[in-house]
This record gives structure tokens, sequence and C-alpha cells, in this order.
């Protein structure tokens, strides 16, 4: 007898809990930030890593790259950091770790508080946090 | 009627977990340090002035740079490693031999950037 | 040879904390803990109250924490752990007496993930038995194994922040189902566990299969039930 | 005062047997099960080998032939009636299981496993035959998941770890039980119209056993105390391999898949003894060789015990030397891994026990002390009946290890208790649901619990200088080695002196903990009560059969007798004293012969 092939559609189990979703989304949304952080890196050796930085200037880059985060190194022409490109993958790379960053912080908080009320507050306070963040970060990328 | 069911923080501290359950407590410390930072990192680049300055400029001292980036480090290799058994539940037997490989990594990648963030710290 | 067995002792009745009190007794290197609990009760003193049935690992009664980790005192002997011994009760459940906690809310958790064959197709005609391949019944073997004793849900980190969470154990359960080629209730179990309390509480700290005194590779069971959240895939 | 509740069918413990019954009676009757352990802790749960039943799943099999072997096994004391009708009922109680989701083993066309076990044979050939339906080493626990599980879906009311101390019976009939919640302990009444009893075995009269600490006989002494009489209680099975020491069980599957006995010289001895199935004899024949190899000096370094031997390399030579088959006509080959995935219990408890590993070492066993083949004597619907005449006592039903239907007889056969408990479990729920049904609640006396909190009130407060971890361990002590495997008149007689002068020392024993919440201490005295009253009868009833039959070997008369003996015996207490009395056996297709295996 062979074994049987078992699936539940999306008909019979529904569409995925929120929670689920989020659970989903944190580890995509690493692999997502695994990525963009190589490519900083990369870009920060392309453009000229030799001369002028050092390892923890190449890794600032690379969690975030920002202009700000380059300027106080002796870099001759900051124009090439400061490119649209750079600027729309800073932009990504904040949006979604902030999402990860803040949903990580529920979790933690979702361990401890058990009311459905308290986790209501948390919800509502993660959602400010999360705006608030991600417009100020936006208005620092986009200013500098 | 009985003790509560409430377990204390040195308590739970003090369970003998194996390696896994000190990675566990790691990822939650390097994720914590890294939300702080970066929250008040973003604050004080916004506000500027002479706070944010300070602000940042501790940021940039070498010591904090030590700290900040076993967060990050141990964070991204940890979530790595969570990530891929979580898409993959067939691995997880190997969960320990995961962690081994994790350690390694880890020290490697770490040992390194301490050596330099050190020597350019002290060097100026 | 002598050993020291340091011992988390309350008394509902007389006590409004609990204290450790330290026994020296003599024992084998071959003697379970529970051997040692036993002569202690025998012969030291009567009041140490503490669960025990089979005394050979399957039933599930000892369950209590040794030299800090969560083993059943049937299933570990002195040459295992040393002689310098500390038994305390296990974490997370509200302690009635001595090693003794109260295992309502623990069965309580077991008793929401629907415990039970769902099954509402008809019979085989025949009245003989529902065919299963053996690769269908070995899909969810290692679940089939639990015995109940609560250590790993008294293990978990999450559980012991919060016990609205149902725990390793309850998932370990539903696992034992969801994956039984048998049953069609793995969608409303899987509802169940995807709420707030439900696997997004398991953040693979790994106590719990490190605690399992029957080897079960729960975290994976766990990990799963998750997976087959996402991807409704049931084999 | 006691809280009163009331049911109209009470169940007392909560093993396979009591949650067959509460799941069965439950259908139809309000419905309680009291239980001094959680239900999952009983000891059901340990039970290893697999569940007998024809399915001939593998090859043909018959339930005439799983009835003929439980005759043979039993010594020819079962009652055949009943036998009959366990067998029968067999296939359909074990497909129901099945039913009820229990994940048994399978074979490659999907259906459910078999393997052979001790005593099942093919009745044509003479072979061994796959009887035993099983879910890996572990179908006692699957069982009793199942069973509970189905219990939690008919929302069955539970009281877990509250410890029954009396049976109220009113006008001869039964009213009800106390017990008292040990998390608070405080006594309940349960008022009701039948009572269950379900309470198990009584294995911890002896020192070598694999039985639980909760196998104390309470249900046979309470009923003891109350003029019911017990059956067949000289009859004990002695499981012929319990680890060294230990008594933890090896399952008999072991031997079911081609393990093997060494004594210390390093031969397979079981042929000398049972040449036609050799190790696969019945459990008590094993024993008896295991303990004849020890007394004539072949055991391991002179120590009480032998090897079982399951190394495939051992296994596979045996195996073709007895011209062992596949199902498929092909050689039997046993593989390391087969043994892991067959048996991993089996090899869990010999590495965390002993330090070995049975993959590549032998494993020290000895008999160990297992099962209780008399009990409270009832008819094939559980009615618990008080004499030589089969009269039932109304309203009150046994089912289990505790009762004596007796489909055992002299011996039970390996997977024959799981299969009594299902089946009896059930009938015993559905003729108590149906009792209630007409029956009317009897009035309670006035103050139900007050015998038992004379008791325990006696007992708390005795002032007296005896230990009962003490006491316990000299009476499992002088019954283990006076009352065991092998018995004679000389050694019995002293082991009954021994066991009134324990009685004696008990009335003055010594309870520390004054408490309420659970007082273990307290529970511990009162079980060893139990105890000690039923080693009584145990004793009583083997010195005075006198023939060797089953598990009852004397040396002093060592062959069978049917002409004196070929009856049941039956113990009443009165006033304290033991009467024995005398009940027939039920003979219907097979008359008595020699047992040769």
């Amino acid at each position: 007898m062979a074994a049987k092939s078992r699936n539940l559609s999306i008909a019979k189990r529904g569409l995925m809990s929120f929670e689920t979703i989020m659970w989903v989304f944190t580890r995509l949304s690493a692999l997502g930030m695994y990525a963009l952080i190589l490519f900083g890196i990369i870009g920060a050796l392309v453009m000229g890593v030799r001369n002028n930085m050092n390892f923890a200037d190449v890794m600032r880059w690379g969690f975030m790259p920002n202009v700000t985060h380059v300027e106080d190194t002796d870099l001759a022409d900051t124009t090439p950091w400061a490119s649209p490109l750079w600027k729309l993958t800073a932009s990504a790379l904040l949006i979604i770790a902030v999402g990860h960053g803040v949903h990580g912080l529920v979790v933690i908080a979702d361990d401890y508080i058990a009311t459905a009320k308290g986790r209501q507050v948390v919800r509502i306070f993660s959602g400010i946090m999360i705006l608030s963040m991600i417009g100020i970060g936006l208005y620092l990328i986009w200013t500098s | 009627m009985g003790l509560t069911r409430n377990v204390g923080l040195m308590t739970a501290l003090r369970y003998k977990g194996q390696g896994p359950f000190l990675t566990y407590i790691l990822h939650r410390i390097g994720g914590l340090g890294m939300a702080v930072f970066i929250s008040v990192h973003l604050l004080a680049s916004f506000i500027s002035g002479p706070g944010g300055r300070l602000v940042n400029n501790i940021y940039q001292s070498w010591i904090f740079q030590i700290f900040i980036f076993f967060c990050v480090l141990f964070h991204a290799i940890n979530g790595l490693r969570i990530t891929i058994l979580d898409l993959f539940p067939k691995l997880i037997p190997y969960h320990r031999q995961a962690i081994t490989i994790e350690w390694v990594v880890f020290a490697a990648v770490y040992g390194f950037a301490v050596f330099t963030i050190i020597r350019t710290g002290l060097g100026g | 040879m002598e050993i020291t067995v340091k011992i988390f002792r309350y008394n509902p009745e007389k006590d409004t904390r609990g204290s450790y009190v330290t026994y020296k007794v003599d024992a084998d290197e071959n003697d379970r803990i529970l051997d040692v609990l036993e002569v202690i009760k025998g012969k030291v003193d009567g009041t140490l109250a503490f669960r025990r049935s089979c005394a050979h690992g399957v039933c599930g009664s000892d369950a209590m924490r040794i030299n800090g980790r969560n083993m059943l005192a049937c299933k570990t002997l002195i040459r295992d752990v040393g002689t310098n011994i500390t038994v305390e009760p296990v974490l997370g459940l509200k302690i009635q007496k001595d090693l003794i906690v109260d295992m309502e809310p623990f069965f309580d958790n077991y008793r929401k993930m629907l415990p039970y064959l769902i099954n509402d197709s008809p019979l085989p005609a025949d009245g003989r038995e529902r065919l299963q391949s053996p690769e269908d019944r070995a899909r969810f073997d290692e679940s089939t194994k639990c015995i109940l004793c609560a250590a790993c849900t008294t293990s978990c980190p999450s559980y012991w922040a919060n016990g609205e969470y149902y725990g390793p154990a309850a998932i370990v359960t539903a696992h034992r189902f969801i994956f039984d080629s048998r049953d069609e209730g793995a969608a409303e179990r899987l509802h169940i566990l995807s709420e707030t309390d439900g696997t997004v509480r398991c953040h693979t700290a790994y106590n719990c299969t490190e605690a399992c005194p029957r080897e079960i590779q729960i975290t994976k069971a766990i990990g799963e039930v998750k997976m087959a959240m996402v991807t409704g895939k049931l084999d | 005062m006691a809280k009163v509740h009331q049911f109209d069918v009470v169940v007392v413990g909560a093993g396979g047997a009591g949650l067959m019954a509460g799941l069965y009676a439950s259908k139809t009757a309000k419905t309680a099960i009291i239980s001094k352990l959680y239900p999952t802790r009983s000891h059901t749960g340990a039970a290893q080998g697999g569940i007998s039943a024809a399915l001939g799943n593998y090859e043909e099999d018959k339930p005439e032939w799983h009835m003929y072997d439980t005759v043979k096994g039993s010594d020819y004391l079962g009652d055949q009636d009943a036998i009959e009708f366990m067998c029968n009922e067999a296939i359909n109680a074990v497909l129901e299981l099945e039913h009820m989701g229990l994940p048994f083993d399978r074979t490659p066309e999907g259906r459910i496993s078999q393997r052979p076990f001790g005593g099942h044979t093919n009745n044509e050939t003479g072979k061994p035959v796959r009887r035993a339906a099983h879910a890996a080493d572990r179908t006692g626990h699957m069982i009793l998941q199942t069973l509970y599980q189905q219990c939690i879906k008919n929302k069955v009311n539970f009281f877990d770890e509250y410890q029954v101390l009396d049976f109220i019976m009113v006008n001869g009939k039964a009213a009800g039980v106390v017990a008292v919640e040990l998390a608070t302990g405080e006594l309940h009444t349960i008022h009701a119209k039948s009572v269950i009893f379900a309470t198990g075995g009584h294995g911890r009269i002896f020192e070598v056993t694999s039985n639980a600490y909760a196998y104390t006989g309470d249900g046979a002494a309470i009923l003891l105390r109350h003029g019911i009489p017990l059956e067949d209680m000289e009859f004990f099975q002695f499981h012929p391999t319990g680890i060294y020491k230990l008594g933890i069980l090896i399952t008999e599957g072991v031997r079911g898949e081609g393990g093997v006995l060494i004594n210390g010289k390093g031969e397979r001895f079981m042929p000398k003894y049972a040449p036609g199935v050799k190790d696969l004899a019945s459990r008590d024949v094993v024993s008896r060789a295991i303990y004849t190899e020890i007394k004539e000096g072949r055991g391991v370094d002179g120590k009480n015990y032998v090897y079982l031997d399951i190394r495939p390399e051992t296994v596979n030579k045996y195996a073709a030397e007895d011209g062992r088959t596949n199902p498929d006509g092909s050689k039997y080959n046993l593989t390391a891994d087969q043994v892991l995935k067959k048996l991993p219990d089996i090899v869990d408890f010999c590495r965390v026990y002993l330090g070995v590993d049975p993959v590549t070492q032998m494993m020290p066993i000895q008999p160990t002390a297992h099962y209780t083949m008399g009990g409270i004597p009832t008819n094939k619907f559980g009615e618990v009946i008080i004499d030589d005449k089969n009269t039932v006592l109304p309203g009150l039903f046994a089912a289990g290890e505790c009762a004596c239907v007796s489909v055992h007889g002299g011996n039970r056969l390996g997977t024959n208790s799981l299969l009594d408990l299902v089946v009896f479990g059930k009938h015993a729920g559905l003729r108590a649901a149906e009792y209630a049904k007409t029956a009317e609640f009897e009035k309670l006396p006035g103050v139900a619990e007050a015998g038992s909190r004379l008791e325990f009130d006696a007992l708390r407060n005795g002032s007296g200088k005896e230990n009962v971890f003490d006491l316990s361990a000299e009476l499992k002590n002088v019954m283990f080695s006076d009352v065991g495997i092998y018995r004679n008149e000389k050694d019995m007689q002293g082991a009954i002196e021994k066991v009134r002068e324990l009685k004696h020392r008990y009335k003055n024993i010594k309870v520390g903990d004054t408490g309420k919440i659970f007082n273990t201490e307290l529970l511990n005295a009162w079980e060893l009560g139990n105890l000690l009253d039923i080693a009584e009868v145990v004793a009583v009833s083997a010195v005075n059969r006198k023939e060797s039959r089953g598990g009852h070997s004397r040396e002093d008369y060592p062959e069978r007798d049917d002409s004196n003996w070929l009856k049941h015996t039956l113990v009443w207490n009165r006033n304290g004293k033991l009467e024995i009395g005398y009940k027939p056996v039920v003979i219907t297709k097979h008359q008595p012969k020699a047992r040769i295996y």
C-alpha cells in the first residue's frame, strides 16, 4: 500500500492567521536583509573601500547604506554613495528591518502579556512605533 | 492554595538548558540590544544638535562597537540558522551540529571584527 | 556510598514559602533518583510528597527538576548525576506540596487540542480496519510516544513566561493527529494552534527536546506543525 | 461531612478496563470515573507486546485456535464459556480500537500488523502463529491513550487523584463508594446505582515485580472486607524476562522477534523444556525453566539470572536452525535496525537501567512478578458473583486485572490481558448502564464515610513504632521467596505466619504526616493494609491447593491433579477469619489433557 498524499486546500484551512503570516514574514525578511546587506557590502567594496574605509565603516554601510554613514571617513567624493539606488536600498532595508524588529518586540511582549487587552495595547503601540520609525528613517535617508 | 506558577527571571536563567537555550537567550539579548540602539540612533540623528551628536559619538566609540557588533552578528547568524531549520523541519534533529557550525562561523567573523575594531580604535 | 540530596520542601499547611532541606543517605550508583526519594520518605521523613507509579519511565508521574534540569526521577540513575543532587519541582505550574505541582492547567491544554481521532467518513464496508500504509503510520510515530509527563512544557521559557501558551506537550498531541492519515480534523487543530497562544510562542529554545524522557524530537514536531500551517501539506 | 455526588454509574480505576467501562457506560448513563492516578498514569500503559485477536492478517488464524491456546495456557482452569466469548469478541474489539484511532503498526497491505507470542499456535500444524496486534512495543500505552482520548471526546466525568477507600453496600446492593481527594484530604461520597471496580492487580506484594507502585490491590481488598470472595488468588504470573534486580519488564515480543534465552554456560536451554515452541512456550513454563537453570547452577556467574539475547547474529543463527521463515517463505533475517525499530522501548530500558546495548550485548534477566490471574469473581458480563452458585451482587461489577472471569485460569497467555480488559471492560460498562436504567438509588446510610474516617484517624493518630517502609519490605521479601515461583508447604506456612505477624504489627504503625493535603504517607500506610490482606489470601489459597498447575508450582506436589483440583478456589473473609470454598470449572469443548509445548 502506498503512502497517501495529504494536502489541506486554502478553502479548507482558511487563509493564514495574522500570527502565521508574521511568522513567515520574520523568516523571509531575515533572508531579505541578508541579501540587502550583502548588496551593500559589495557596493562599498566596489566604490573604493580599499583606500579609504576600515572594517567598521564597511559594516556600518552594509547594515544601512546611507550616505551619512560614510561622511566621517576620508572619502574624497561621496556623490556615488548618495545615488537614488542606494537611497532606495537603504529605504527597503529600513522598512524591512523596522517591521522585523518591531514585530520581534511584539513577540517578546506577547510572551509575557497574555490578556487580550494587554495584547491590544502592545499592537497599537507597535503600529505607532513602526510608522514613526519608518517616517523618521525615510526623512533622514532622503534629506541627507 | 500553593505557591504561584510564576517563574522569576533568575530562576529561569538558572535552568540548566543546553546549548540551544543559551542561543535563545543571546538571540533575545541581541535583538533587544539592536532595537534599543537603532531607535535611539534614529531619534538622535533626527534631533541632531549637541544631544544627538553626543549619542552618536558614543555609538562611534570602539567599545560600543564591540558590543553592538556582537548583537548584530550573533542575531544575524543565529537567525539564519533558525530560519533554515524552521523552513526545513527535517533538518531539526541536526540542530546541535547546526549550533556548532554557527559558533565556529560566529567566532571567526566576530574575532576578526573585534581584532580590527580594537586595532583601529587604539591606533586612532 | 553516601550521597547528599537537597530537596525543595513546601507544606502548604505550615509554610508560607518553600525551603531546601538536605538529606544524606546511602545509595548505590545504579539506584534511581526515585529509589532515593522512596528511602528518604520511608526512613527519614514520611511527610515528603511526590508522585510516582510505574517507576520505569512509561507512566509520566515523576517529572521533576534534578540538578536544575527536568527529568523523570525513575529514569535518572545516581551514576548519571553524581552524588550531590538537588531535587526541585518543575517550573511553571503551581506547587501544591513539596515536589507535587498542579497538573490541571497542563491537562487543560492537552484537552484543547481535540486529542482524539476525528473522522466522520463511514468505516470500511467490510467492518475491518481503516487501511494505512506503514509509511503513513511511521509519519507520526514519534509523537505517539508522549507520556504527558510535562517535562517539556515545564522546561519551556515561553510557558514559564505565560501559562496561556498551550506548550510543547499539547502541540505534540496535535501533531500526533494532524499527521495521522486517518484523521480529518487537521484544519480545526491548525486553526487553534495558529492563534497567538499557539505555535508562534515556540522560539526554538529546544529545552523541551532536551528534557523529553522519551527522546521525542519535540521542536521538530512543532516545526512541522508550523510548516503545515504555511503550506497545508500534511505528509 | 463528606461531599456527596450522584451518578448512575461510578467506575473505580482509570486503566484500560476502567476507561473502557466508563466509555461504554457513559453512552447511556451518567458516569463518573474516579482514579488515584491521572488516567494516563495507569499501569495498562506499561503493557508492551500486543493484544491478541485472530485477525489472520498474515496467515490463517481462527478464534477457535485462540480459544484452545488460551484454555491450554490456563492449564485447563479457565472457564471455557468465558474464554470462547472473549476470543470471539477479540476481533471486533481490536478493530474497534483501530476505529477509535489506535495507531497499530501496519502490514505492507495497510492492515493491522501482528507478531508471534508465547503460546499462540496454529492448532493444525503446531507452529507459532502471528496473533498479537501491536503498536511498536508500547501497545498498552496506545490503548490507554486512545481510550482516555475517547473519554475526553465523550465528556466522561473524571475525578482524578481520588483514592477509593470504601464500597457502600445497602440491602445487599451496591450504593456507591467513598473516596478521598488527595489534593485536599477531603472525603467524598459518590452515590451510584452501579459500581464498577477496575482497580488492577496486586503485584506489589512481591519484591521483584514489574508492577507499578500503585498496584496494591485496593479494590479486591475493599470488597474482601465486605464479605465478597476472591477467586483463584494462588495463581500469580511470574513473567520470565524482567530486568535483573529491578523487575522491569522485557516484553515477550523480544522472543517473538526471535530472541533466545541463554544460560551461564552460553547454551540455549529452552529446547530442553519445550521442544516444540522453545523460547515461545507459555510464561509459567519459561519462568520455571529459568529457575531450574539457576537452581542447578547454570545461572550467570552463579548468580540468579540468565541472559536474553536479541543480537541479530544469534537470532539469525537459531532462526536458521529452527527453519523459521518470513510470511512470504523467505529466510528469516533480523537486522540491528529492525531491533531498534520494533523494540525501541526495550532498547531504551536496557541502555538506561543496565548500561547494556541489546543490539550488541545480552540482557541479564530474571523472572519477575507480573500478573494477577485471580481476583474478584465475575461472570462474563462483569457482574460480581459472591458464591459457588454464581449468585450476583446487584449493581456491583468488576473488570480488568482485579477481576477473575476466569479467562486466564492458572496462567495467562501473553497479550490476553489487554484483550481481557477491553472486552470485559466494555461489557461491564454496558451491563452497569443497563442495570442503572431500571434500578433505583439505594438510600445512603447516615454517614457513609464514617468507616473510612475511623480507619484514617486510627492510622494518623497511631502512636506505634512500626515503620510502613520496613513492614512492606518484609512482606515483599517473604512473599517473593516463599510464595513465589516454586512453593512448598513448609515455606508457605512460614509465610502465612509472617504475614499474620506483620498484620498484627501493622496495628502499631507510625504515620508522621498529620496533614491533609497530599498526605501520601497516610495513603501508603493504608495501601499496605490492603497488601497485607491480599497477601494473606494469596498465601492461604496457595498452601491449600495441593497440586501444580499453571503459575502455581509446588515442589511437594509437582503434578497437576485434575481429579481433585480441577476447580476454582474461593476465599471469604468472615470476621477476620479466611474461609475456603470451591467453584466448578466450566468445560465445554476441550477436555483437560497434558500440557506440552
